[in-house]
């Protein structure tokens, strides 16, 4: 094991800044990516199901319609 | 043949008619290159040594003003059509456009930078190398920009979208053009800087024609 | 002969048309008509080269037109909605240039006989900006008489036409076609050329 | 042979692709996690510190694997937007587009990472060293791929329109990488060189295995992309209306 104690660890030698800089963008933006996407794929599964539903609703309005007329 | 000239003949004939259009890229040319010493001092021997880069960038930024309207009119008023269905092949037409286009924003700044870099105190070896520069330089701009043109015809934001295709694709021209100036006053010989560019540009004339072309078909579907 | 073998075409996401089957032959025309929107110009544009089809094949005199290219356009005028006309060039320039562009060049004599023929007469040397749409267009259309084409293919050429205009490019198309010429063209209204079928989208 | 060449064709439509690469993704961000893992032990408490550079050297980890996966995801970039351009397949344009901004973020990334590198060794955030500048012009290249597709919107012409931009940028990288390089050796003030110092062997291998966690990573999240584009795509289809996904 190079490090002695966990401060030490996060010390980076006196290069904190510059490796936490680098790894910590780096973790925040790999996980960001994935979330926007996620995002994206559930914002056009919602609009496609919202879809859905209207086009069941027309159907049930239309066949209810029809219901009555041949009830008549 | 016939056909190529034709279509030279006919744009240098509008620019004639128009001749505003050329006119704004070149005087923009000389605007540009005579804000740098005043922004940056008059120091003669910082003005030479930042002339070649200057001369360039500007010359790059006049170019890209004239690219949008390459394609733009004809493709607004339906010539381009007549020119995809002409017999001759669309390439050679493209080459006459591109050919077009250099003689009105990339010829007149070749023969106006040597004036220009009388300004920043260039020698004459150094402005022949200028001008040498710029004649295998600027049509390599042109033929580059219409790839960009051809591909953001009719596309809103059309003009700063061209910019941000094109300008990165020309940095090796803007390097080794101004770098072939630069090497000269610095003593070291231009010759390897000017063949490269001269082999950048027969590069550009063959694959440029073709990816227009394509790019113009894909944008009158 | 131009034929046409189950041709389809998709715009966006929208079918315009689909199986579409026709030939015109030596003399004959076609009148395409429809509603806006119905796919007449894309029509023409397909059968110009200007666009792909989704399915089908173009053939000229049995060979599909994409293999054939330049041998096929040589046969072809197309007058799309577009003037195809330089503003700031007189109808004399436009009409040479136009037929430099097809790789002939074109005498002052008959360029100017073709002008005086759609009634351009003194109008020849006004840069075209300063004519009305209507001479505009018969500019434009001086060029069917100046091109040697097998095929017209005419998108509502008779558009900004006053009738005396009409009249005339009506005449024009049934002199091609006594000679043997072929022409599908769009319009809105009847036409009293004979020789033609009727194609409605 | 044949059979093989109808079978990929088959996976080439986004109908038989979509749930494909929905099976797909859940295996790759395993394979990311599990060299992410190895790769971070390795590259924090294994690899040694660094005689020159001390403990700032570790920043190569996540450095030169984003600077790999940024010009590699344009090379892929370009194959599937020449394969789209010359078989005419729809899903190729979907990856192309789907690769994009993964591309722009590693390019970015490598630049970031980059500047954080430079400044503890070189004194300066920013220097005009060949392949910084290459790396910022190649962020460049893909952010005028984004915006030309951006500005277009019929799909199919964005795909074709993307695709010709993306193989003139192909064609033009490897220029522009020894132009920069020449411009730079010309002006010997400002060329840094970068530590060639005997590289220890578990460097290398936690480089290595951050670079496969990185190209994993690229390969899950363009799968999610392209799945989204898919359904953007192809929302008025009737295979689409038929997902489970959109039925629940």
């Amino acid at each position: 094991m190079i490090w002695n104690s966990p401060a030490e660890f996060f010390a980076m030698g006196g290069y904190a800044l510059y490796v936490w800089g680098s790894f910590g963008v780096c973790a925040i933006a790999l996980a960001m990516e994935p979330i926007l996407v996620r995002k994206r794929q559930n914002q056009i599964l919602q609009s496609l199901r919202r879809e859905r539903i209207a086009d069941e609703l027309e159907n049930e309005v239309s066949e209810k319609a029809h219901a009555r007329e041949s009830g008549r | 043949m016939n056909a190529v000239l034709a279509v030279i003949r006919r744009d240098l004939l509008l620019a004639m008619r128009r001749k505003s259009e050329v006119l704004t890229a070149l005087f923009f040319f000389v605007i540009v290159t005579s804000l740098f010493p005043l922004g940056i001092g008059p120091e003669p021997a910082l003005l030479k040594k930042i002339a070649p880069g200057v001369l360039w960038v500007a010359a790059l930024l006049a170019t890209m003003l004239g690219l949008q309207r390459m394609f733009a009119a004809d493709h607004a008023d339906g010539t381009l059509e007549q020119m995809v269905l002409s017999p001759t092949p669309l390439g050679l037409l493209v080459g006459g456009k591109i050919a077009a286009h250099w003689m009105l924003s990339g010829l007149p700044l070749v023969l106006l930078a040597p004036v220009l870099g009388l300004q920043f105190d260039l020698d004459v070896g150094a402005l022949g190398v200028l001008m040498l520069a710029l004649l295998l330089g600027t049509p390599l701009l042109s033929l580059i920009g219409a790839i960009g043109a051809a591909l953001t015809l009719g596309l809103r934001g059309g003009g700063v979208l061209l910019s941000l295709l094109v300008l990165p694709l020309y940095v090796p021209a803007l390097i080794f053009g101004a770098g072939a100036v630069e090497a000269h006053i610095a003593g070291l010989g231009a010759g390897g800087h000017l063949s490269l560019l001269a082999a950048l540009l027969a590069l550009a004339a063959f694959f440029a024609p073709w990816a227009t072309t394509a790019a113009l078909r894909i944008a009158l579907e | 002969m131009l034929s046409i073998h189950g041709l389809s075409c998709v715009r966006g996401e929208r079918r315009l048309f689909a199986g579409l089957d026709f030939a015109v032959g030596p003399g004959e025309w076609l009148h395409v008509r429809g509603e806006n929107g119905a796919g007449k110009t894309s029509l023409l544009r397909l059968l110009v080269g200007l666009m792909a089809p989704a399915e089908g094949e173009i053939r000229w005199n049995g060979e599909n037109v994409r293999t054939l290219g330049e041998d096929y356009r040589r046969h072809l005028l197309f007058l799309g909605h577009h003037g195809a006309v330089k503003e700031e060039l007189s109808a004399l320039e436009n009409l040479q240039l136009a037929s430099q562009l097809d790789g002939d060049a074109l005498a002052d004599r008959s360029a100017l006989a073709a002008l005086h023929r759609f009634g351009l007469k003194g109008r020849e040397e006004l840069p075209v900006r300063f004519l009305s749409a209507g001479q505009k267009r018969r500019v434009l259309l001086a060029r069917l008489v100046t091109k040697q084409a097998k095929l017209w293919i005419l998108d509502e050429p008779f558009t900004a036409l006053d009738v005396k205009a009409v009249d005339m490019l009506s005449a024009l198309i049934g002199e091609h076609l006594a000679d043997g010429g072929m022409a599908i063209l769009t319009s809105h209204q009847a036409m009293p050329i004979p020789g033609g079928r009727e194609l409605q989208l | 042979m044949n059979n093989k060449l109808i079978h990929w064709f088959k996976y080439a439509s986004p109908q038989s692709f979509y749930p494909l690469a929905g099976k797909m993704i859940p295996w790759f961000w395993g394979l990311a996690a599990a060299f992410g893992v190895v790769g971070l032990w390795l590259s924090f408490f294994v690899a040694p510190t660094d005689a020159q550079q001390g403990e700032g050297y570790r920043i190569i980890f996540v450095h030169v694997p984003a600077s790999w996966m940024s010009m590699f995801i344009y090379l892929v970039l370009a194959a599937w937007a020449g394969l789209g351009l010359a078989l005419n397949t729809r899903l190729s344009g979907m990856m192309a587009s789907a690769l994009a901004p993964t591309g722009a973020l590693m390019a970015f990334l490598a630049l970031w990472t980059g500047a954080f590198w430079g400044k503890p060794m070189w004194g300066t955030w920013w220097v005009w060293d060949a392949r910084i500048t290459s790396e910022l012009i190649l962020f460049f290249l893909y952010l005028g791929f984004i915006a030309l597709q951006a500005a277009i919107d019929d799909p199919r012409r964005a795909d074709k329109a993307g695709a010709i931009l993306a193989l003139v940028g192909v064609v033009n990288v490897p220029i522009i990488y020894f132009s920069v390089k020449w411009w730079n050796t010309l002006h010997q003030g400002s060329s840094v060189s970068v530590g060639k110092s005997s590289m220890a062997v578990t460097m290398l291998w936690g480089m290595l295995f951050m670079a496969l966690c990185f190209w994993m990573y690229s390969i899950a999240v363009a799968l999610m992309r392209v799945r989204a584009i898919i359904l953007e795509r192809e929302a008025h289809t009737e295979w689409v209306k038929e997902l489970n996904e959109v039925k629940s």
